[in-house]
C-alpha cells in the first residue's frame, strides 16, 4: 500500500493506482474530461491537474496519468489548480462553446469567458464524409474515441489528422471505414457527445434488441436482465459482445471495482443430488407470423399480448405510455383478436384453448381504457370463457361498461392503410362484415409449452403430449405426478394455466415431493434383475439395453485386492425390474426376481400341456 | 416341498356366475404340491382373508394362490394380508380369474376350464417363487425445481418452508418469468411485479435455497429418492459472488450496437500488382523491425510514388498488420509526408530562425505570389511543390531555398523570381 | 588501403592505428576540402573534382584530396585546407583552383587573397587557429571535423579513433564508466542538461533483459545545426559513444533517430555503421569482450516535437511522435516499454574523449556546475555565422564579438536568442552573461540545443516571439489542451498587436495565458513554448507597447505598422532598391530620388536592407 | 359380437379347441385386457394369459416353447411403440421378435401363427376384438401339431 496526502488527508492506493484513484477512495472529486477508466490515461486535457507540494517535482500534473507515490503531497484545489483548471476549461469552451459538459465545469470551477478570440475555422468542411464526425462543433480533441477504438476494441477505424491546433478525427483518407465494427464505443466515451458512428461506419448500425422489453428498446451486451431481476447482477452475452466477438475489448473486466468480470469463465458441470425433481419449465406464445393475414413481424404495430403487456407496463420501455411502435403516437383504437392459434383443428395452431386469452384480452381492455381514455377498444373472439373466481364479472364488466366492444367472429385480412390499420373481419352476431380503422392490433398468441421442455422431458424419462405440454400420470387422480416416480408438475409446463392455477399447482407439487423427501429411506419392491456372477462373463450386452443406466461394470477382486474379472452388476435402486437385459444377456446370467424364467417356463408348461 | 393354499374367489356371483369355483377348488386341490384348496364368495372381504390367514397358520402354508380378481386389483392387498401372519408376500400369487375369464367369457365349461388353466399355471409359477424383501434406499432430502416461474418459484419456497433444501434451476439469468413481464393481472388488476418481486426476493434469502441461474439441466441419473441431475452452469462472465450490481459495467459496456465483423478484400483487391510489388519490398526491408518502422515505410513508400497513395498505404496497412487509421495518422502528422501527388519540383524554403530574421519569410512569399500556391500545394500544371521547412540545419547561407534537393543560399527576392523562370522555361533543376 | 579486417583485439586496433598514422604522417601534400552542407551548398563538390581533375592532368598524383566534414565556419565557405601547411583558403571558387595548384601546392606559396582577413587587424591569417572566429573556440566535440573523412574508418581511427572504446571494453565495468562519466560532469547537450553518468545509472539499475540507448538527431530547433555537422563530419564518435553507453547500461541494441531534413547524415552514418560493422566494431562479440551492439538509422519525418524523449520513442514505435505524460521515464518504460536512455548527438559525441582522457580532464574545463564545452550555432544578424565550440561558462559577449565578429552592417545588437523556439531572449545588457546551464536559466532563457540567434535594430521582438509561437503552434503535436489551444490563443493575440489590433489587456493575458501553458503543459515543448513571450516581454515590454498604444514597429519590420519611405535628399538615384524592388513598387529615373508607391509596397523591406544610403526610411 | 360367441363343441361339434398363449405386458396390455373384462367384452377363452412386466422381457425362447408344448397360436402383446412404462422395452421387442419371427417357417412352424400386438390400457375393445380374431384365425390354421410330433418323445417324461 502506498501512503501519500490529498488535501491534508492520508490516502492509500495500489501499485499502479493514480491519483485520481487515490482522490476517489477518499471521496475527493477531481473533474476530468480525456479519461476514461477502461482507457489507459494520456492526460491529455488537463482538467484534472492537481497540485504537488511535496515528496515529488512541486508543480501541477495530471492526476488522471500521475501514479500515486509513496509520501506525496497532493492539493486538488490549490489557487495554482484552480486557476490552471479554469484555463483549460475557458479555452476548451472557446474552441467548443456548444459542448454541455464544458458550460457546467465552467460553472463549477469559476471559468468566466475569456475574452480571447474564437479558434481557428479548426474543422473543415465535410468531403462527402466528415472528418472528425458527429457534432464536431463539440469535439475537444481529447482522443478517447481514438484511443478507445485503437487500444480497446481494436479495429483503429479512426485516427488523428493533423497536429496541434489543425488536429482533427477523422477515418483514414476520409472515406466510410470498413474496418469499424459499428460498435459505439467511441459515442460512448465521448466527453461533449461529439462523434456518432453512423457517420463514417460503412455498416449500417444496430442496436441490440432487451428481450426483457420485447426489443422495444436495447440493450449492452453485458446487462441486468431487468431492474428487479434476481439475482440482481449482470449477464453477458457473448453473441453480442466485443470480447468474444473480435478478442478485443473487456473494458468491463478492467473497469469492474468489484473484480467480479471474468471473461475467462467457462460453462460448468456441477451435480446435484436431490430426492424429488418438480418441473415447472412454463409456457411461451406462439409466433403469429406464420399467419400472414395478421401481418405481424411485417406491422410494427400489430403485437402480441406479451408485447403489449410491455408497452403499457409502467417498468416498460415507454414508461407505461402506450405508444404506437410505429410513430409514438398513442393508439386512438385497437383490437384485440383472441384465439390466435388456438382452438384450431387445422392449421399452424393448437386443437386446445389457450384458457387465459380471455381473460387477459378483457383486462387489456381496461389498461388500454386507462392509457387512452377516448380510445376506441374492440375484441374479436370465439367464445368468452371465464370460468374462474370472479373472472366472469370481469368479463362482463368489461363489456357491460363499453370499455371494450366485443365482436364475435374472425379477422381475416389486416393491411395497412393511410397510416392505420384496416382490420377486415365478420360479425357473426349481427351477420355482416366488419371493417375497422386500428392504430394497434394485439393478438392473444396461443400458449405452447416452452422450448426444450421436451429435450427436458426425454432428460428426466418423462412423457409429454403431441403439443409437448409434459404429461400428468393421472388426469384426475394424480395430476401433478408424472409416471416416473419422484417427478412432479408444476405450471404451464403442463397445460395452459393461469397464476392461480399454476400457484395452486406448485404447491400440490411441492407438497407431493415433500411427501417423499420427508422419509430419510424409501422401501422399493425387490422385483429387480440380479446378476449371477457365477456365469456373467462380462460381455456387457446388457448395459447396451438398459433404459435405466442401472448396469455398470463391477470389479471383482481376489484376496489381494487384483482385478480379476469385470462383472455387470445391477443398481437395484435405477433398475425398474423390466427384463430387457435378461432377454439379451447370452449366458442367461440375470433374472427378474418374480419373473425368472425358471418360473416362467413353468407357466409355459402349464397351461400349454 | 411346497405347502401351497389355494384359495378360489367367487367374487359373489361375478365368477361364479361362469365360473364353477367348487370344481376348480376341487381341481386344485390334486394338483402337486397342493395342500389345500377353498372357494369362498368374497377373498377380499374380512372373513375371506381370514380363511386365507387361518390357513396359513394352521397348514403353515409356505405359498399361496390367490384366484380372483386382477392382481392389479388386489394383489397388494393379498400380500400384505400373508405378511401379517408371517407368510413372504411374494409367495403370493394371483390367478385372474374374473377380468381374464369370468367377465370375458359366457360359457360355464370353457370358462371354468380356463379358470383351472389359470389356477394351475400359477401354482406351477408359486411352486418357484422364492420369498423376496423390499429394498430399501436412503433418500436425499432434497428438491430439484427446474424453472423459476411464479410456479416453480412456489413450489420452492414451499418446500423451502416445509425445511428441506431446494435447487432452484433457471435457464434465463433471473428467475420471475413471464410474470415479471406482465403489468396487471386478471381479474384483480394487482401490480404483477409488486407481488412477484418480494417472492423473488425471498428466493435469494432463503437460505434453504439454492438459486442457479442461467442454468440449464444436462442429465438426469438415478431414480425416486436418489437423482443425480448434471446442471450445467452456463458462463455469466460475472462472479455473483464479489459483483455487487453496481452497474459500472453495464454503464460503461463499450458494445453500444450490434457489432459487424468486417469482411476482409484479399490484399490484391487493394492494390494493383505493379504497387503492391513495391510495397512489398518496401515491407520486406523493415521486416526485422518490430514496430515495422512505419515512418520509415513511409518515406520509402513517398519516394517510390512521390506521394502516399491511398492504395498503396491500403496494401502496406495489411501487409504489416498495422491499422490503416495508424498509417494515416503518421502520414498526416509528420510535416515531410504528402498525401496528394507533388509537383515535379519540390521548393523547400527554410524558415527556421536565421532566414526569418534574414527575410526567409519574404522568399516564402514571393514564391506564393509568383506560383499562387500555399504551404505544400502544388501548382495544377504539376510543376511545383511548395513546402515551408523549420530549418534546413545550413543557417550560415541564410535566407535558404532548396529546390529538388539543391542548396540555394543567401536568397534574395529577385533571386529567386529568377530561379522560378528558370525552371519554367528549362523544365528542368537549375544550379546557382 | 588496409584491408578491411575484423579487429578483434585492441592490440589490432593499436595496429591498424600505427599504420595509418604512418601512411598519413608523410610530409606529403593534401587538399581538405569542406564537404558540409555549407560548403557543398556553395560548390564545394563541384571544386573537389575540379581539384581531382586539375591534379590528374598536372600528375600530381601524389597529393592526397579529402572531402572533410564541416569545419563549423559555413560564412566563408567553401574553405580549403592545403596540408601539411594547414594553409587556410576560404570562399575558394573554381577559379581559383589552377592557382591553388600552381602556387600553393606545386611552389608552396600562400595566395594572400584566398586567406582570411581579420576586420579588426586587417592581418591576413595563413592558419585556421590564427582567424578570429576560432581563435576563441576550443574543439572538443569538433575535434575531428573539418579534419578526417567522416566516410572513412580509418582516418577515424588514426585519429585516435575507437581508442576509448577498445579501453572500456578491454578493462572497465558498466559500472565503472557509468562513474568516470559521472566524474566528468557531463550534462546532457539537448536541452534539459540532465547529468549524463546519473542518467545511465538509472537505466542501468532498471530491471530488465532488454534495454535500448537512442541517439537524438532529431535537431529540431530552427537556427541549430551542429548535430548535423557531427552527424555528418564525425560519425563514428557518435557511434563510438552510443557503443560505450550501451556498454555502461546493459543495451545492445542502438537507434539512430536523423532529422529527415539531414540526407548527408543519413548517408554518412550508414557508411561509417556499414564500415564499423566490417571492423567489428558493432555487431557481435566487439573486440571479443562479449559485448554485442548494433545501431539502426531511423529518419524522421518533420516534426519538432519528436526531439522530446517520449515523443520520439512513439516515432521510432511507428506512430505520431505525441509525447506521453511522465514518469514513467523512458529510463524505466521506454522504446518497446523497455528501459531506455536517450542522449543527444553531441552528448554522445563527449562521450569517447572523456573515456579516453578521462573525467578529471574533461571537468577540468567549464563552470562550476556546467562541464566541458557546448557547440553553439550562432546565426542571425552577425558577421561570423557558423558553428562555434567554446567551453562553458564563455560570456555571450566574447561569443557574439569575438568570434561571430559582431553585427553586420554595423548595425545596433540587440539581443541574443537562446535555446531555440523555446529558448529565451537576453538583451543586450546581459551580454556578460557566463553561458553555462544553469546561468542561462536564471535569466529566463535556456541552453537548449544551443542555437544563438543574434538580433540587431532590425530585428522586431514582438515579430520574433510571434514568429517562435508560429512555429510551436504549427509544431504542437496537438494532445494537451494547454500547449494546442494556449500556444494558439496566444500566437492570436501577438498576430493581432503586430497588425495594429493590439488592445489594453492583452499583455496581462498573454502573461497569464503563458504561465498557464508553462505550468500545464504535457511535455517540454508546452511547457517552454511561453518563454519566447514572456522572455520579451521582461526585456523589451516597451516594444510591445509601442506596438499597441502607439501602433509602432520600431523595427520595420512588422508590416500593418510601418511605412517605408525614401528620403530624396540622401536618395542618390542607384536604382539598387528599384531594382530589387519585387512588386515594382519604387519608381524614379537613375540619379534622381526614388520614390515608394504605398499602394504597391508590400513591405518586404528589401529596399531598406539593400539601400547604402540610409534613404529608405521606417515610419 | 354375439354372432362370434363360439365355443370349440359349437363350432365343429369336436373338442378341439385351440390353445393360444399370450405374453402381455403388465402396464399396458395386461391393463387392456382388464380392461376389455371390466367392458364385459366376451371373446373366445382359448386365451391363456402370462403376465411379464414388459413385452422386452418376452424371451423367443417362451415361443419356442409354447409351440413345442403344443400351443396352436402365440401372441405377445406391449404397450404401443413410445409409451412403454420402461422407455425403451418393447422397442427391443419390436425388433427382435419380427426378425425371430422370420425364423419360425426355417424351424417348420407357420409363422401366422405367431401374433405381435401393441395394446394399451385403454384399449379393451381392441383386446377382445384382437382375441377373436387370433382365435378366429388360429381355428382356421387348425392344429399345429408338426413341432410337437418331432419333438415330443424326448421333451415329455
Amino acid at each position: 500500500m502506498i501512503k501519500l496526502h490529498i488535501d491534508g488527508q492520508e490516502a492509500e492506493a495500489e501499485e499502479g493506482q493514480t491519483i485520481l484513484d487515490a482522490a476517489k477512495g477518499l471521496g475527493i472529486e477531481i473533474p476530468t474530461l480525456c479519461h476514461h477508466r477502461a482507457i489507459p490515461p494520456v492526460g491529455a486535457c488537463r482538467v484534472c491537474v492537481v497540485e504537488i507540494r511535496d515528496g515529488g517535482r512541486p508543480g501541477l500534473v495530471p492526476a488522471c496519468a500521475y501514479p500515486a507515490q509513496e509520501g506525496l503531497v497532493v492539493e486538488t484545489a490549490s489557487e495554482a489548480v484552480r486557476e490552471s483548471r479554469s484555463m483549460t476549461i475557458q479555452l476548451l469552451l472557446a474552441r467548443c462553446p456548444e459542448a454541455e459538459v464544458l458550460r457546467k465545469l465552467a460553472e463549477q470551477w469559476d471559468a468566466p469567458p475569456l475574452t480571447l478570440d474564437a479558434p481557428l475555422d479548426h474543422v473543415e468542411p465535410p468531403k462527402g464524409v466528415p472528418e472528425g464526425a458527429g457534432d464536431r462543433d463539440k469535439c475537444i480533441l481529447c482522443g478517447l474515441c481514438v484511443r478507445v477504438c485503437q487500444d480497446i476494441i481494436g479495429p483503429a477505424a479512426t485516427a488523428f489528422a493533423g497536429r496541434g491546433i489543425e488536429r482533427k478525427v477523422t477515418t483514414p483518407y476520409k472515406l466510410l471505414s470498413d474496418v469499424c465494427i459499428g460498435c459505439g464505443a467511441c459515442a460512448l466515451v465521448c466527453p461533449t457527445g461529439a462523434i456518432d458512428p453512423a457517420e463514417f461506419c460503412s455498416h449500417s448500425i444496430e442496436k441490440i434488441p432487451n428481450e426483457f422489453n420485447l426489443g422495444f428498446d436495447t440493450r449492452t451486451p453485458i446487462h441486468l436482465p431487468f431492474p428487479q431481476a434476481v439475482p440482481n447482477k449482470p449477464i453477458l452475452d457473448r453473441e453480442n459482445c466485443i470480447h468474444f466477438r473480435t478478442g478485443g475489448c473487456g473494458a468491463c473486466e478492467t473497469i469492474c471495482p468489484a473484480g467480479a468480470i471474468d471473461l475467462e469463465m467457462e460453462d460448468e458441470i456441477v451435480e446435484e443430488e436431490v430426492g424429488a425433481i418438480i418441473v415447472a419449465t412454463g409456457y411461451e406464445l406462439l409466433d403469429p407470423s406464420v399467419y400472414e393475414e395478421y401481418g405481424y413481424g411485417r406491422y410494427p404495430d400489430v403485437v402480441t399480448s406479451l408485447e403489449f403487456e410491455r408497452l403499457v407496463s409502467a417498468s416498460g420501455p415507454t414508461n407505461g405510455e402506450l405508444t404506437r411502435p410505429s410513430n409514438g403516437e398513442p393508439p386512438k383504437s385497437i383490437v384485440f383478436l383472441q384465439c390466435i392459434g388456438s382452438r384450431e383443428e387445422t392449421g399452424p395452431g393448437k386443437p386446445y384453448c389457450s384458457k387465459i386469452c380471455c381473460m387477459y384480452t378483457a383486462k387489456h381492455a381496461i389498461l388500454y381504457k386507462h392509457k387512452v381514455h377516448d380510445g376506441q377498444a374492440f375484441v374479436f373472439f370465439m367464445d368468452v370463457r371465464a370460468g374462474g373466481k370472479n373472472y366472469e364479472e370481469f368479463v362482463r364488466r368489461v363489456s357491460k361498461e363499453k370499455v371494450a366492444t366485443y365482436l364475435r367472429g374472425r379477422v381475416s385480412k389486416i393491411f395497412p392503410h393511410d397510416g392505420k390499420l384496416v382490420v377486415q373481419g365478420a360479425d357473426t352476431l349481427s351477420g355482416g362484415q366488419v371493417e375497422i380503422a386500428a392504430d394497434m392490433v394485439v393478438l392473444a398468441a396461443a400458449v405452447v409449452p416452452s422450448k426444450g421442455a421436451t429435450e427436458l422431458a426425454q432428460k428426466l424419462r418423462i412423457s409429454y403430449d403431441q403439443h409437448g405440454f409434459l404429461s400428468e400420470a393421472h388426469p384426475k387422480l394424480r395430476p401433478v405426478e408424472t409416471n416416473t416416480a419422484g417427478i412432479f408438475l408444476a405450471g404451464a409446463c403442463h397445460s395452459a394455466k393461469d397464476i392461480p392455477d399454476s400457484v395452486a399447482q406448485a404447491s400440490a407439487a411441492a407438497s407431493k415431493a415433500l411427501g417423499l423427501v420427508v422419509h430419510d429411506r424409501l422401501t422399493r419392491e425387490p422385483t429387480i434383475g440380479i446378476v449371477n456372477e457365477l456365469t456373467c462373463n462380462g460381455c456387457f450386452e446388457c448395459e447396451n439395453v438398459c433404459a435405466y443406466g442401472a448396469i455398470s461394470p463391477k470389479d471383482i477382486k481376489d484376496r489381494s485386492g487384483a482385478t480379476v474379472a469385470v462383472l455387470a452388476n445391477i443398481n437395484e435402486g435405477l433398475c425398474q425390474g423390466c427384463g430387457a437385459c435378461m432377454v439379451t444377456c447370452r449366458s442367461k446370467s440375470i433374472e427378474v426376481q418374480g419373473y425368472t424364467d425358471n418360473q416362467l417356463f413353468s407357466e409355459i408348461n402349464a397351461i400349454t400341456r | 416341498m411346497s405347502r401351497m393354499g389355494v384359495f378360489i374367489c367367487w367374487c359373489g356371483a361375478n365368477i361364479a356366475e361362469t365360473v364353477d369355483c367348487e370344481e376348480v377348488a376341487r381341481y386344485a386341490r390334486d394338483l402337486p404340491g397342493v395342500y389345500i384348496a377353498q372357494s369362498y364368495k368374497y377373498m377380499c372381504s374380512d372373513p375371506g382373508q381370514r380363511i386365507i390367514t387361518d390357513a396359513i397358520q394352521e397348514h403353515q402354508l409356505t405359498s399361496v394362490v390367490v384366484a380372483s380378481c386382477s392382481p392389479r386389483m388386489h394383489e397388494p392387498t393379498f400380500r400384505k394380508t400373508a405378511a401379517t401372519v408371517g407368510l413372504n408376500p411374494y409367495m403370493l400369487e394371483m390367478a385372474n380369474i374374473r377380468e381374464h375369464c369370468s367377465w370375458v367369457h359366457t360359457d360355464r365349461r370353457d370358462a371354468t376350464e380356463k379358470a383351472k388353466d389359470l389356477v394351475r399355471l400359477l401354482v406351477e409359477k408359486v411352486k418357484r417363487n422364492q420369498p423376496l424383501y423390499e429394498i430399501e434406499m436412503p433418500v436425499t432430502q432434497r428438491v430439484m425445481v427446474i424453472g423459476a416461474g411464479i410456479a416453480g418459484i412456489q413450489a420452492a419456497l414451499d418446500v423451502a418452508a416445509a425445511g428441506h433444501e431446494v435447487v432452484l434451476v433457471e435457464r434465463k439469468p433471473s428467475i420471475g418469468g413471464f410474470m415479471s413481464m406482465l403489468d396487471e393481472t386478471f381479474p384483480t388488476l394487482d401490480c404483477s411485479q409488486c407481488i412477484l418481486t418480494p417472492r423473488m426476493v425471498e428466493i435469494m434469502q432463503n437460505d434453504k435455497i439454492t438459486l442457479r441461474s442461467n442454468a440449464e439441466v444436462e442429465q438426469v441419473n438415478g431414480y425416486v429418492g436418489n437423482f443425480g441431475v448434471k446442471i450445467r452452469q452456463k458462463a455469466r462472465s460475472v462472479d455473483l459472488d464479489k459483483c455487487t450490481g453496481c452497474g459500472d459495467c453495464w454503464n460503461n459496456c463499450m458494445a453500444q450496437n450490434r457489432i459487424h465483423e468486417p469482411e476482409r478484400e484479399p490484399e490484391c483487391s487493394v492494390a494493383s500488382p505493379e504497387i503492391a510489388a513495391k510495397v512489398d519490398a518496401i515491407a520486406a526491408k523493415y521486416a526485422d523491425e518490430p514496430g515495422g518502422m512505419v515512418v520509415g515505410a513511409l518515406q520509402d513508400i513517398q519516394e517510390e510514388f512521390n506521394y502516399l497513395r491511398q492504395d498503396a498505404l491500403t496494401y502496406l496497412s495489411r501487409r504489416i498488420s498495422v491499422p490503416l487509421s495508424r498509417l494515416f495518422a503518421v502520414a498526416r502528422f509528420y510535416g515531410a509526408f504528402s498525401l496528394t501527388p507533388r509537383g515535379r519540383h519540390i521548393i523547400r524554403v527554410c524558415l527556421g530562425t536565421a532566414c526569418h530574421l534574414r527575410g526567409g519569410g519574404s522568399i516564402a512569399d514571393t514564391i506564393s505570389r509568383e506560383l499562387g500556391i500555399g504551404d505544400g500545394e502544388t501548382t495544377p500544371d504539376e510543376m511545383f511543390t511548395l513546402e515551408r521547412v523549420n530549418c534546413l540545419g545550413a543557417c550560415a547561407l541564410a535566407p535558404l531555398v532548396t529546390i529538388d534537393g539543391r542548396y540555394h543560399g543567401k536568397m534574395t527576392i529577385a533571386k529567386m523570381i529568377h530561379l522560378i523562370e528558370q525552371c519554367q522555361e528549362s523544365g528542368d533543376t537549375v544550379a546557382v | 588501403m588496409t584491408e578491411a579486417t575484423r579487429l578483434q583485439t585492441p592490440d589490432d586496433l593499436a595496429a591498424l592505428r600505427a599504420r595509418v598514422v604512418e601512411r598519413r604522417s608523410a610530409k606529403k601534400v593534401c587538399v581538405s576540402i569542406c564537404a558540409g552542407t555549407g560548403c557543398r551548398a556553395q560548390g564545394s563538390m563541384e571544386l573537389l573534382a575540379e581539384f581531382g581533375r586539375q591534379l590528374e592532368s598536372a600528375g600530381l598524383d601524389d597529393v592526397e584530396l579529402r572531402a572533410t566534414g564541416c569545419h563549423g565556419f559555413c560564412e566563408r565557405g567553401p574553405l580549403v585546407v592545403i596540408h601539411p601547411r594547414k594553409i587556410f583558403y576560404h570562399s575558394v571558387q573554381m577559379k581559383h583552383v589552377a592557382d591553388i595548384i600552381d602556387k600553393t601546392i606545386q611552389h608552396d606559396e600562400v595566395l594572400p587573397a584566398l586567406l582570411f582577413r581579420d576586420p579588426k587587424t586587417k592581418q591576413r591569417c595563413e592558419v585556421e587557429g590564427e582567424v578570429p572566429f576560432y581563435a576563441k573556440q576550443q574543439r572538443i566535440v569538433f575535434r575531428h571535423n573539418g579534419i578526417i573523412d567522416p566516410t572513412d574508418i580509418e582516418d577515424y581511427v588514426g585519429a585516435d579513433g575507437y581508442v576509448a572504446l577498445a579501453k572500456v571494453l578491454a578493462g572497465m565495468t558498466p559500472e565503472q564508466v557509468c562513474d568516470e562519466v559521472e566524474a566528468s560532469g557531463l550534462r546532457g547537450r539537448g536541452g534539459g542538461g540532465f547529468p549524463t553518468g546519473k542518467k545511465w545509472q538509472i537505466c542501468r539499475n532498471q530491471p530488465g533483459e532488454t534495454k535500448y540507448v537512442i541517439c537524438n538527431g532529431d535537431e529540431g530547433d530552427p537556427g541549430a545545426f551542429m548535430d548535423r555537422s557531427i552527424m555528418e563530419g564525425d560519425p563514428h564518435a557518435v557511434l563510438e559513444g552510443m557503443t560505450i553507453g550501451a556498454y555502461a547500461i546493459g543495451a545492445s541494441k542502438g537507434y539512430l533517430y536523423v532529422r529527415g531534413e539531414y540526407p548527408l547524415a543519413v548517408a554518412n552514418l550508414n557508411v561509417a555503421i556499414e564500415q564499423a560493422k566490417t571492423r567489428g566494431l558493432l555487431g557481435d562479440d566487439i573486440f571479443g569482450s562479449g559485448f554485442n551492439f548494433t545501431v539502426e538509422i531511423v529518419r524522421g519525418a518533420g516534426a519538432f516535437v519528436c526531439g522530446e524523449e517520449t515523443g520520439l520513442i512513439a516515432s521510432i514505435e511507428g506512430d505520431i511522435g505525441t509525447p506521453r505524460q511522465r514518469p514513467p521515464y523512458p529510463a524505466e518504460s521506454g522504446l518497446w516499454g523497455k528501459p531506455t536512455n536517450i542522449n543527444n548527438v553531441e552528448t554522445w559525441t563527449n562521450v569517447p574523449v572523456i573515456l579516453e582522457r578521462g573525467a578529471s580532464w574533461f571537468a577540468s574545463i567549464g563552470t562550476e556546475g556546467s562541464k566541458g564545452t557546448k557547440v553553439f550555432s550562432l546565426v542571425g544578424k552577425v558577421n561570423n555565422t557558423g558553428l562555434v565550440e567554446v567551453p562553458m561558462g564563455a560570456t555571450l559577449r566574447e561569443i557574439v564579438f569575438d568570434i561571430g565578429g559582431g553585427i553586420q552592417k554595423k548595425r545596433k545588437f540587440k539581443a541574443v536568442q537562446t535555446g531555440g523556439p523555446s529558448g529565451g531572449c537576453i538583451p543586450e545588457s546581459l551580454l556578460d552573461l557566463p553561458v553555462d546551464f544553469d546561468k542561462l536559466r536564471e535569466v529566463g532563457a535556456m541552453m537548449g540545443s544551443g542555437g544563438l540567434i543574434v538580433m540587431d535594430e532590425r530585428t522586431c521582438m514582438v515579430d520574433v516571439a510571434k514568429y517562435f509561437l508560429g512555429f510551436l503552434v504549427g509544431e504542437s503535436c496537438g494532445r494537451c489542451a494547454p500547449c494546442r489551444e494556449g500556444v494558439f490563443q496566444m500566437h492570436r493575440i501577438l498576430s493581432r498587436i503586430v497588425e495594429g489590433e493590439g488592445r489594453e489587456g492583452d499583455l496581462e493575458t498573454l502573461e497569464k495565458l503563458g504561465n498557464y501553458v508553462k505550468a500545464s503543459s504535457l511535455c517540454q515543448l508546452g511547457g517552454t513554448a511561453p518563454n519566447p513571450v514572456l522572455s520579451t516581454l521582461r526585456y523589451f515590454r516597451h516594444e510591445y507597447e509601442a506596438h499597441i498604444k502607439e501602433k509602432k514597429c520600431r523595427a520595420g519590420i512588422c508590416k500593418e505598422l510601418v511605412q517605408f519611405r525614401i528620403d530624396p535628399e540622401t536618395c542618390t538615384g542607384c536604382t539598387l532598391c528599384r531594382r530589387d524592388c519585387p512588386t515594382e513598387a519604387i519608381t524614379g529615373a537613375k540619379k534622381e530620388p526614388h520614390r515608394i508607391d504605398a499602394a504597391q509596397c508590400i513591405k518586404c523591406g528589401v529596399c531598406y536592407d539593400v539601400c547604402n544610403f540610409g534613404a529608405v526610411e521606417v515610419e | 359380437m354375439t354372432e362370434k360367441k363360439t365355443t370349440a363343441a359349437q363350432r365343429d361339434g369336436t373338442d378341439w379347441q385351440p390353445r393360444i398363449v399370450a405374453f402381455l405386458c403388465n402396464w399396458c396390455s395386461y391393463a387392456g385386457a382388464d380392461l376389455a373384462g371390466m367392458s364385459r367384452n366376451d371373446y373366445p377363452a382359448a386365451i391363456k394369459i402370462v403376465r411379464l412386466p414388459c413385452s422386452g422381457r418376452v424371451d423367443p425362447m417362451f415361443v419356442l416353447k409354447s409351440f413345442e408344448r403344443g400351443a396352436d397360436m402365440v401372441l405377445v402383446s406391449g404397450c404401443h411403440p413410445g409409451d412403454c412404462h420402461y422407455s425403451s422395452g418393447n422397442y427391443h421387442a419390436r425388433r427382435k421378435l419380427p426378425a425371430f419371427r422370420e425364423l419360425l417357417g426355417f424351424m417348420g412352424i407357420d409363422p401366422r401363427r405367431f401374433k405381435i400386438s401393441w395394446v394399451s390400457a385403454a384399449e379393451g375393445n381392441k383386446w377382445s376384438s384382437l382375441v377373436a380374431d387370433i382365435t378366429e384365425e388360429a381355428y382356421a390354421l387348425g392344429p399345429f401339431q408338426e413341432f410337437p410330433k418331432c419333438t415330443a418323445p424326448e421333451k415329455t417324461g
